[in-house]
């Protein structure tokens, strides 16, 4: 075959999805409505958690109004297909940045740390992640499917069993039920479980296994994922860090500190 | 089509799914044994002079059969034990949930294939001077059994594409397995497409076996 | 006069409100064949029924072999099931609609009362099943399952069936009416075969030529009572009753 | 008893998301009975009397489609038919897969229905000169209806449980719904026992009603 | 001689591979009726059915008041349904099993085909209905359904029903072979009644001393063919082929 020149796709603008979106009027956001703090109903029946602030911060920045967002529900195993299928503009979902599934898709700038930690009962048989170690073969930790998640639990636990559940209340019951001495959660999620039920769950006590969540997009379309990546870069070192800030600390927890001016950091 | 499709990280992980399959055959099979005995006991029971015993039975079957599976797996496996009542293995108390399932499906069928049951049959088995339990044992039980093969198989293989929910509580069957490919590929439609031949073609077998059994077996009434 | 085969009292039998037996009083001799004819809703049924105990009777009396039969006393007391179905073993039955097991061969079909019920061992029941599917012509339809069998060979299995156990009586309800002519002809064969071995027979049928030809007596039953009876000959070509003549009508011109 | 937390408190405050999911469950169900059994009508009668070509047809349609556990006919008709270029709702894809289920489970009722009837009532129908579709709808039907209300009414039943699968392309049915509640307040049993309560008092009703009916009918016997 | 109301030209049928009837020629006039008996197997029912167009046949012709049935030409060009069902609509056929919609009482039974087919008005078929109910003795039944009614009863709906709709040519399959004699009587009664009426009738019957009383010309089948026909006197009481005679041979005594 012929020799194809390096640069053969010049890129039409008129066709990224940034245009398809500001003629359209809103954006078409797909993520998730049952995990807490990442994106749940609150009392009201509203929409609410950390992927919901970004998804509303990215459609003030295109509309100038956070309300126009459309968000397409969907199952965990529907991340990658909606986009595939081009049911969704992007999927913020809490989703975990791998190599497998960036040959898919396209990750944007990581908004999030995560690593796991373990929680127990409050009154169950092992209160710390070190007496869950110690406790070796007959302990046992329950935590959310996904392939690698033996290989996490081993990781720092490399005697205990594991139980794989489908959804994040699942395994929280199966912790309730006894079914299992621990449950193994993103951190994040601890934390928020922690502080709706104070006196309920302990908490180990130690995290390990860190990965990066972060927003994906179809690929193939630079222009539309280079423009989330500034609205996202913006919001955690820039002008929308106020906005980004409160989030953080409204689901997490967490006091950020004021970027510091003089020379950008994320160079350093 | 703007999708390429790939099959290769499948393939890789395909004696997983056909170990997740053999495990929802097995776990329907067994399921299949127990319900069968649980619901012959409640088609007899429905059948009883004592009002209550018929009372009681009438509500397990209907109240079973009306409520979504997947919310009794949840709570046979999380609610009992939280209520202290009961403690097992996850695959335990899969089978028992899938059992009394199947119990509260096969109790009707039992009952239409008792009342469906030629009385002429008794007549002649009394007439011959068989006992009461002789009756049931050596003629209306063979000949309902007969009778109700078709909807039992049915039921076989409804019961199988129902152990596909056993992957809420962790069982690896093929669905399970499924997903983890998923989680771990996001080759969504590769994956499930491969399950979906797989079930097909073994939910076709498991038909063409029990309509061979069923011809072996055909009572021409 | 030896002591009656059967001997019915008095019986009387209702369903619900409506009396469909309402008095029969009824002796067989051993080795008797007696027919009985009658309209459509006469009774017959319900009264070979009551033999065999598959009705229960409420008032009178059947004694089988000089044994009560369903009752310790009166129509009051019935016996348990397990009496019961000692008793109907020493009455045999064939059905109109001969009620073959249908998920058991011919040869298992007579074996099952055999070994089931007269706890004989396996080798002999299986013997004498051969023997009697041998005597109503069918030994080489033994292994055969009845949908695999014409109507005539399956009421054959259903006699060999009644016969083979040996019982004191056999009861016959209109075993020819659901057959062709030329399957009526392989079953009347039989019962004439066993008519002439000395069994006491009670035979219920609408076919007037049979009733002549395999009875020694009939019996004309009309509106649940016994109208009418006598030997076939001077019954049917002399009716004496008007009823039974009017019943006969069609077949007056016949039998000359 | 009422304080926050409490299951009576929290069931409060979600009344309407729940109730919403309830009717959600109700539309989809009602929509995807109605579908299937016109589906199931059709096709029952074309398996019973169509030209082989179609027979052969609509047999694989129904093998298939009966073959398949319904959450993967779901995300067929979600994802898959996407692919192909044909964007639809969830709720759209939902009634796609559960109706297209639901026709193929009817279809064969109806086909075993019909095919119950004895030969003689088709034959009686000739002999006074009744044309195919007149015997279809004066003779054949009206006694189909009978043997097949128990089934119908089971598949109704099996089609309002099928709608909880649809959660997982994100239909806020009654299961999701519950789930998104829980998802507040981890009261996991308490809600879940409450929409098995739900679905049961439904499905009852549906049962009932087909009770009813079949008495209503039940004024002729063999 | 007039035209005859049915004419069957050289008809044959095969199942599959056997050959069922192997060349038929009848002629039926106006107001005869004709009985058809012989051997089971012989083909009687088929040649009903073939006439009704119930079944197919492969070479021949029939005709039904001058009118070519079921066919353009030869047996090649099949009628349509619409074609075929107007003819149909011209032949009553009575079945043994009687067929009666069980969802219908015996007056929508009758006024189905008068309505939907004849196209008569409502009120009219209705009172056409009840006169014919009448004349077969069941005023008082036609709002039950067949469920309700004895055989005799529901045999007799089913005559009424064919008849209703004033075919030229009425078909019995065996009309009576379910039923007791009371209820035979019944049917029969009813049929002579229709022969006197001038009613073109084409019987199949088993029952010789029914067939002679109904008939005014018999019909032998054996094989597949026609063997034999005549008055019924002469045919019955003295056969003459071989075969006839055997066939009759559990009557022979009885005509005398
Ligand atoms: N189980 C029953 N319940 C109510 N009535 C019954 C029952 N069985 C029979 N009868 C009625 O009892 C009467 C006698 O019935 P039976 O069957 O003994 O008559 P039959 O002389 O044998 O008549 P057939 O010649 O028609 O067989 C009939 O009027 C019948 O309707
Ligand atoms: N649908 C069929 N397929 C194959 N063979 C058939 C079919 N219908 C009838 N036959 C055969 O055709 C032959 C004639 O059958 P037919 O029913 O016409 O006989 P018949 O004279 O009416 O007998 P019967 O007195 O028993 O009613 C028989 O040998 C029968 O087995
Ligand atoms: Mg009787
Ligand atoms: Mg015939």
């Amino acid at each position: 075959t012929a020799p194809r020149p390096a640069i053969a796709q010049t890129i039409d603008p008129s066709k990224s999805k940034l245009q398809e979106v500001l003629k359209r009027g809103k954006l078409i956001v797909g993520t998730g409505s049952t995990n807490p703090p990442w994106h749940f109903e609150d009392r009201s029946g509203k929409l609410v958690g950390m992927d919901i602030d970004l998804s509303r911060l990215l459609a003030k920045n295109l509309f100038d109004d956070y309300e126009k967002v459309e968000y397409v529900i969907q199952g965990s195993d529907a991340r990658i297909p909606s986009l595939v299928t081009n049911k969704v503009d992007i999927v913020v979902q809490w989703m975990t940045i791998t190599p497998g599934r960036a040959q898919q898709v396209e990750f944007t700038h990581p908004y999030y740390r995560e690593g796991v930690g373990l929680m127990m009962m409050a009154g169950g048989k092992y209160k710390t992640f070190q007496e869950v170690k110690a406790a070796g073969k007959s302990a046992k930790v329950g935590a959310m499917q996904n392939v690698f998640i033996e290989e996490w639990v081993h990781k720092a636990l490399p005697e205990a069993g594991v139980d794989q559940f489908d959804s994040p209340d699942s395994t929280l019951q199966a912790l309730n039920a006894r079914r299992v001495d621990a449950y193994l959660a993103d951190q994040s999620a601890i934390r928020w479980l922690m502080q709706q039920f104070p006196n309920r769950y302990v908490e180990g006590g130690y995290g390990w296994m860190p990965n990066s969540y972060a927003s994906a997009v179809r690929p193939g379309d630079p222009i539309w994922l280079n423009w989330v990546n500034t609205v996202y870069k913006e919001a955690m070192m820039g002008v929308d860090f106020d906005y980004f800030a409160a989030s953080y600390k409204k689901w997490f927890g967490i006091e950020l500190t004021t970027p510091k001016v003089g020379f950008p950091q994320e160079f350093a | 089509m703007t999708y390429q499709f790939n099959f290769d990280v499948i393939f890789r992980s395909f004696d997983k799914m056909l170990a997740g399959l053999w495990l929802g055959l097995w776990l329907a099979a067994l399921s299949l044994a127990i319900g069968t005995v649980i619901g012959l006991l409640a088609a007899y029971g429905r059948q009883s002079r004592l009002a209550p015993l018929r009372a009681v039975v009438w509500t397990y079957v209907e109240i079973i059969r009306n409520c979504p599976i997947l919310l009794l797996i949840f709570f046979v496996y999380f609610g009992l034990p939280e209520l202290g009542i009961f403690f097992l293995g996850k695959i335990e108390s899969f089978v028992i949930t899938l059992s009394i399932y199947a119990g509260a499906y096969l109790c009707e069928v039992f009952r239409a294939g008792l009342a469906s049951m030629p009385a002429r049959y008794v007549e002649a088995a009394k007439a011959i001077g068989l006992r009461p339990v002789q009756r049931q044992v050596h003629v209306v039980l063979p000949v309902m059994f007969r009778i109700t093969l078709p909807a039992l198989s049915n039921n076989l293989i409804s019961l199988f594409k129902d152990t596909s929910l056993a992957a809420a509580i962790a069982i690896p069957e093929l669905t399970f397995v499924t997903r983890q490919i998923n989680a771990n590929t996001f080759r969504v439609m590769e994956s499930w497409l491969t399950a979906s031949a797989l079930y097909l073609v073994t939910c076709y077998a498991i038909a063409w076996l029990l309509r061979r059994v069923e011809r072996r077996y055909a009572v021409i009434r | 006069m030896a002591q009656p085969l059967l001997r019915a009292i008095d019986v009387h039998k209702r369903f619900g409100a409506t009396e469909v037996l309402k008095g029969i009083d009824l002796e067989v001799q051993q080795g008797e064949v007696v027919a009985i004819i009658g309209a459509s809703g006469s009774g017959k049924t319900t009264f070979l029924r009551c033999i065999n105990l598959l009705e229960e009777f409420h008032q009178g009396e059947i004694q089988v072999d000089g044994e009560r039969i369903g009752y310790t006393e009166g129509t009051h007391r019935r016996l348990g099931e397990t009496a019961i179905s000692a008793q109907r073993a020493k009455i045999g039955m064939v059905f109109q609609s001969y009620n073959l097991f249908p998920h058991m061969t011919a040869e298992q079909n007579v074996t099952l009362g055999l070994i089931k019920v007269q706890k004989r061992p396996k080798a002999e029941a299986v013997e004498t099943a051969r023997r009697w599917l041998d005597r109503v012509g069918l030994s080489e339809r033994r292994g055969h399952y009845p949908y695999q069998l014409s109507g005539g060979q399956q009421q054959r299995v259903a006699i060999a069936r009644a016969v083979a156990m040996e019982p004191k009586l056999v009861l016959f309800d209109e075993v020819t009416s659901a057959l062709d002519p030329e399957l009526v002809a392989e079953v009347l064969a039989v019962m004439q075969d066993l008519a002439k071995s000395g069994m006491t027979m009670l035979v219920v049928s609408h076919e007037m030529l049979f009733v002549r030809e395999v009875a020694t007596r009939v019996v004309f039953m009309e509106g649940g009572r016994i109208a009418e009876q006598g030997p076939p000959d001077a019954l049917l070509v002399n009716p004496k009753s008007e009823r039974l003549a009017t019943f006969l009508g069609r077949f007056h011109g016949v039998f000359r | 008893m009422f304080e926050p937390g409490s299951f009576l408190y929290e069931a409060w405050a979600a009344r309407y998301g729940l109730l919403a999911g309830l009717a959600t469950t109700a539309r989809l169900s009602g929509i995807t009975i109605v579908i299937g059994s016109l589906i199931g009508i059709l096709g029952g009668v074309a398996l019973s009397y169509g030209p082989w070509p179609v027979r052969l047809l609509l047999r694989g349609y129904v093998d298939a489609v009966r073959g398949i556990p319904v959450l993967v006919l779901i995300l067929f008709s979600y994802y898959g038919l996407a692919l192909l270029g044909i964007q639809i709702s969830p709720f759209t894809a939902g009634v796609v897969a559960l109706g297209g289920f639901c026709g193929a489970h009817m279809s064969e009722t109806v086909r075993g229905a019909i095919e119950s009837i004895p030969i003689g009532q088709t034959e009686a129908g000739k002999a006074i000169g009744l044309t195919f579709w007149q015997r279809l709808r004066y003779v054949l039907l009206p006694q189909a209806i009978r043997r097949l209300l128990p089934p119908w009414v089971n598949t109704a039943v099996e089609m309002v449980k099928g709608t909880t699968l649809l959660s997982i392309i994100g239909v806020v049915e009654l299961l999701l719904a519950t789930q998104q509640t829980i998802a507040r307040n981890y009261l996991v049993l308490q809600f879940y026992f409450a929409a098995g309560m739900l679905y049961v008092l439904v499905n009852f009703a549906i049962s009932q009603l087909g009770a009813l009916i079949e008495r209503r009918t039940a004024h002729f016997r063999y």
